[in-house]
């Protein structure tokens, strides 16, 4: 598979994502400068962690003016595989391809540890080579992970199974101490309504390899290959 | 002219930053303080003279970028 | 200047100069300064920039070595590890400006030493920090430790650079002189380091980065200055960090770096534009001029001395191929930087700098970078130095409530869990921290090879204080310790020594019997210091800090899988205990939690032990035999073990120890802090095999308990002088008073 | 009675967040937008009647916690 690492102005996890497809998965990689118009031949796209812009004004805000943003969205519409970590999560939240808004974490502190997630939907294609309600140990870096949403939207959120990941404890209970951030419902990752994009707070990349000593990241970036290569012919190069 | 634009919090949602100042305030024993809401106050030129464009232009400078009306609002004046 | 005597002292007392230095300078120009060489002068003179009170001493330190690339002299040092690559370090402090703006004043050392590393063509992979604060009983300092920590976190994390380790010590005497200490670590090509030099005659100057403003004016002099009531005034000299602009500095760096575009670059650090272009011109044995009408600005109606003092961060200066610029300006443009041909490299050896066609100064390049004043200071030991040493054991109640003891000094601030510090840092970012901030070293696999490289940093000052050269020796043994119980070995040593007023006779024999030590210990352990940093002046009021030599050890593991940790990793492992256990209670923590003392002397340290010792680790590690391995010093043996088995991860383990009182005190046995000690955990079916070897190598070991269970439990049986005693606790309890004391002495407002 | 509090950063002092915005303005196509500095905007309750004292306790929140003085400068109304 081709996959985009996109690059903006202070992403910092780029090299990161680029190490685990190109390294551990044997991937092409290509690297996308973000005054790139255009994304032809790739199978799917990541936006990495970071402070893009330093995360002045908002975490995301600049970001998503980019002129690579606006082939991003063809690129979802069409139904390519679009995945938001961290900083790439906040960016896709400020550019609307994913519903809501982060605020500052309840500490007011960043915050960087191993945290664990429950996969609350593993019927994504970034959570395919999951079991439903497993739970992952996957690190979190972040000073605004705080995930916020109207009542409605949340409940639309729910209704609609786009919740991916929640925070959890070690045993997969979803409880106050275990929200690291004071997301809202514990949110860690939601899709989009059609599913074929991803954000989330935690860093998979992370944790996908053996030498780091925890390999659970790894399952979303292997869960996203593998979906790819089942994909209908159609969608490739949209 | 010079645009004055207030981006603040928008009512209801918890405001972490607040809460902090306002327990900080209180130790430090200013006991009578209480909600504190933290907002932006951002200053810019804007080289334009006619007043109704200029207030047109910063409005839309605001929903563009400068507050994220899911969780903020804003206000501007002109001056 | 036309300027009667009495402005001219008013003048000289502005700049930090002497008359006798003023002196020097007129001989040197053949005429008097203007204004703006003044300033010149009086920056690159300072202290800070020229070392004028150290230098004398430093030229006794090892610098070389067989795996030394690049020793002091450059923005950073480099040491070989193999594989074509070297790894690029340097260590430096910001305590003045983080005393008056804690979270800018961090933020910016942060910036300063990420620059000293990339612009020698290393990508940074890892920043450490070494913070001295007063007690957290002061609102005062807990505000200034807030905002140190947050400005360290906000720097380096946008930058996406993990601070991987760090060391956190309190004691009243940081009060009014907290240290803020930085430490850099990046990897390069051995053959593509880059130099500060202006070679090439006619070759052009360029600047990029930010803009200049007038930040930090007369920054540089003021980290030379003690602080007075008087400190306030001198605040808006604080610079501000801009994080973003550094990233995008680092990757341009880097991308010219790689496009074979340069002869040479350096960055402005302290003194700004004046000590990057003299600095690099005086290293080719050239000269330069420099325009300022391109210079890059923030604000309008900047006079040339400000422009040339500017403390701006963000900014460099380099020296490219003659017919590349228009490249360089290319790929500055392309990140989004200020960038200006604004000089170009001449052939008299002359500084000159002209501003709207005007020759504003002209000074020997090299006058102003190696030409500076050279002290031999004074120094005899203070008249108090025999009271601190002397410490009566007799008349000192052995320990009762052993419980009690070890709960109070795991609760003291310098011994508790740092978690509270280092999870504000990104500490994983680039994906290659194989160990955490929470071990002995922090440990960072080198991509594209097998390696890691371990680093830490130490200092004990309260020895230091007691024995300025035992303790320096016991510094950089207890480093090079911490590498090889990390499975490491050290490679190369970084410094940064913090003292007080050089001009004071008892200071500046700290200063020497400290670089005694370092020397000492450097050559028998054969680890050449390859860059440092000296920050004199740290007192305030006339009370100076304790002598604070932090040193920044960097240590190489040759398979990345070997690297070892200091927690307990299994159920019934056997605990050992290598090294020998005296009464040594002088300058321990225990001491000072206990009985509010600061007395006696540091821990006897004997070279050949503790080469042998390290020796010996660092082989039964590589061949596998170990489980864990933890440095004792800090609190020690009690404490070591404790952490031993509450500092892991995810799981905390009981343990059973039984110790032999011997003729020892209790408290000695359980909290001196002998030297050249370390906890082994292993198999038990290996620890025979262990034992033999270690005797073969004449060190002492011994087992002393099994791993396992939910209680701490410490059995020491009656000695030949004293009675015995026990600590016995569950190990929840141990671990909630290591783990969260330092958050709840942080959480009073 | 409610404080409004304004803390902006001192004159000179860098802002890298105005830049960015400038810059982040200026690539949206606000061509005619300058100089943007940002600060922050806070509110609080003040339990006091007497508006001389409120203002001295305003002043002082301000001075001890609310704004850095080393770089920022603060202003406040009362209504
Ligand atoms: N300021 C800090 N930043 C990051 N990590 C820190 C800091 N202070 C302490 N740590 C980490 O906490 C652990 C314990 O520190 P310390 O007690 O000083 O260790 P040691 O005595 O082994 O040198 C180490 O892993 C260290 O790197
Ligand atoms: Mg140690």
């Amino acid at each position: 598979m081709n996959i985009g690492v996109i690059v903006f102005p202070g992403s910092n996890c780029d090299h990161d994502c680029e190490h685990v497809f190109k390294d551990v998965l044997a991937q092409n990689v290509t690297m996308v400068w973000h005054k790139e118009k255009s994304l032809v031949g790739l199978d799917g796209v990541i936006l990495p962690g970071g402070f893009s812009y330093g995360d002045y004004l908002r975490t995301g805000a600049i970001a998503r003016f980019s002129p690579v943003m606006s082939a991003i969205k063809e690129f979802a519409k069409s139904g390519g595989l679009v995945m938001g970590v961290c900083n790439g999560f906040q960016i896709l939240l400020e550019a609307g391809l994913l519903p809501g808004a982060m605020l500052r974490n309840r500490s007011l502190h960043f915050v960087c540890k191993d945290v664990h997630v429950r996969v609350e939907n593993a019927a994504t294609p970034f959570t395919g080579a999951c079991k439903p309600g497993q739970v992952l140990k996957i690190p979190i870096a972040h000073a605004e992970g705080n995930y916020y949403t109207d009542p409605v939207m949340l409940a639309g959120l729910q209704a609609n199974a786009q919740i991916v990941f929640r925070y959890c404890t070690p045993d997969g209970r979803v409880t106050l101490e275990a929200n690291p951030n004071g997301s809202l419902d514990n949110i860690a990752g939601i899709r989009s309504a059609e599913g074929n994009v991803l954000g989330m707070m935690p860093h998979p990349e992370r944790s996908a390899e053996e030498l780091m000593g925890n390999e659970d990241g790894r399952l979303i970036f292997t869960s996203m290959l593998e979906s790819l290569r089942n994909r209908p012919l159609k969608m490739v190069g949209a | 002219m010079k645009a004055k634009i207030h981006v603040t919090l928008k009512q209801g949602i918890l405001d972490p930053q607040g809460k902090a100042i306002e327990h900080a305030l209180d130790s430090l024993g200013f006991k009578n303080a209480a909600n504190v809401r933290v907002g932006k106050y951002m200053e810019l030129d804007v080289s334009e003279t006619d007043k109704a464009k200029a207030e047109a232009q910063v409005k839309s400078m605001c929903e563009k970028l400068l507050a994220n009306t899911i969780i903020e609002e804003y206000r501007y004046e002109l001056v | 200047m036309n300027t009667n005597t009495a402005d001219i002292k008013d003048l000289l007392a502005q700049h930090n100069l002497t008359e006798d230095e003023f002196k020097k300078i007129v001989d040197i120009l053949g005429r008097e300064p203007n204004l703006t060489e003044l300033g010149m002068f009086s920056v690159m003179w300072s202290e800070h920039c020229s070392y004028k009170s150290s230098r004398v001493h430093l030229k006794k330190l090892p610098t070389t070595g067989p795996r030394v690339v690049q020793g002091p002299g450059e923005n950073a040092g480099a040491v070989d590890i193999g594989d074509g690559l070297c790894v690029v370090f340097k260590m430096e402090s910001h305590n003045h400006p983080s005393f008056i703006e804690p979270y800018q004043g961090a933020a910016t050392g942060v910036g300063g030493i990420l620059r000293d590393v990339f612009t020698m063509g290393a990508r940074p992979i890892a920043l450490l920090d070494s913070l001295r604060f007063g007690s957290l009983d002061s609102a005062k300092n807990r505000h200034l430790m807030r905002g140190v920590v947050a400005g360290i976190a906000g720097y380096g994390n946008c930058m996406g650079v993990p601070t991987v380790g760090g060391e956190v010590r309190f004691d009243d005497i940081y009060s009014l002189n907290p240290l803020v200490n930085a430490f850099c670590l990046g990897v390069a090509h051995k053959d593509k380091i880059f130099l500060g030099t202006a070679a090439g005659v006619g070759n052009p100057v360029i600047y990029f980065g930010s803009k200049t403003g007038r930040d930090g004016i007369h920054g540089a002099t003021m980290a030379s200055d003690a602080f007075d009531d008087d400190s306030d005034q001198k605040r808006p000299t604080v610079q501000v960090g801009d994080p973003f602009q550094e990233k995008l500095l680092l990757e341009a760096c880097l991308e010219l770096m790689a496009n074979d575009l340069l002869v040479g670059i350096q960055d402005m650090g302290a003194a700004g534009l004046t000590s990057s272009s003299c600095e690099m011109a005086s290293r080719a044995g050239n000269g330069m001029e420099l325009d300022l009408t391109h210079v890059p600005r923030r604000e309008p109606g900047m006079t040339p001395y400000e422009l040339m003092l500017s403390e701006s961060q963000e900014r460099m200066l380099m020296v490219a191929q003659a017919g590349k610029e228009e490249e360089c300006i290319r790929i500055c443009r392309k990140w989004d930087l200020d960038v200006a041909v604004v000089g170009k490299v001449t052939s008299d050896g002359l500084l000159r700098v002209i501003d709207q066609g005007r020759v504003v100064a002209e000074i020997p390049a090299k006058s102003l970078a190696d030409d500076g004043p050279r002290y031999e200071r004074p120094y005899s030991p203070p008249p108090y130095q025999e009271m601190l040493t002397n410490l009566n054991y007799d008349s000192m109640p052995d320990v009762k409530d052993a419980n009690a003891a070890l709960l109070s000094v795991l609760a003291s601030p310098t011994i508790a869990s740092k978690r509270w510090v280092y999870e504000q840092y990104d500490h994983m970012v680039r994906t290659n921290t194989l160990v955490r901030p929470g071990s002995d070293a922090a440990v960072v696999r080198i991509k594209g090879t097998n390696k890691a490289v371990a680093m830490t940093v130490d200092c004990n000052g309260r020895y230091c204080l007691l024995h300025p050269y035992e303790g320096t020796r016991l510094a950089v043994a207890e480093a090079a310790r911490n590498l090889v119980c990390s499975g490491a070995e050290p490679i190369g040593l970084t410094d940064c020594l913090n003292f007080g007023n050089p001009e004071r006779p008892d200071i500046m024999w700290q200063f020497v019997l400290a670089i005694e030590g370092l020397k000492d210990a450097c050559e028998h352990f054969q680890i050449p210091i390859v860059s440092g940093n000296v920050s004199f002046y740290n007192e305030t009021n006339g009370l100076s800090i304790y002598p604070t030599p932090m040193l920044g050890m960097v240590g190489l593991i040759d398979k990345a899988e070997q690297a070892m940790t200091q927690w307990f990793r299994h159920d019934e492992d056997a605990i050992i205990l290598l090294g020998k256990t005296r009464d040594d209670l002088g300058g321990s923590e225990y001491l000072k939690v206990m009985q509010h003392r600061e007395q006696g002397s540091p821990p006897l340290l004997n070279l050949e032990t503790e080469k042998a010792l390290q020796d010996f680790v660092l082989t039964v590690i590589r061949e596998g035999l170990v489980e864990s391995a933890h440095d004792c010093s800090d609190g020690g043996l009690a404490v070591a073990l404790a952490e031993c088995c509450v500092s892991g991860p995810d799981v905390r383990r009981g343990a059973v120890v039984k110790l032999e009182l011997g003729a020892l005190r209790r408290d000695a046995l359980l909290f001196g802090e002998s030297s050249s000690r370390v906890i082994l955990s292993m198999r038990p079916d290996t620890v025979e095999a262990l034992l033999s070897r270690a005797a073969d190598a004449g060190i002492p070991a011994g087992r002393i308990g099994t791993v396992g269970g939910d209680r701490f439990i410490i059995d020491v049986a009656k000695g030949r002088l004293n009675e015995g005693c026990r600590i016995d606790l569950p190990i929840d309890r141990v671990w909630d008073r290591w783990a969260h004391a330092l958050e709840e002495q942080l959480r009073h407002e």
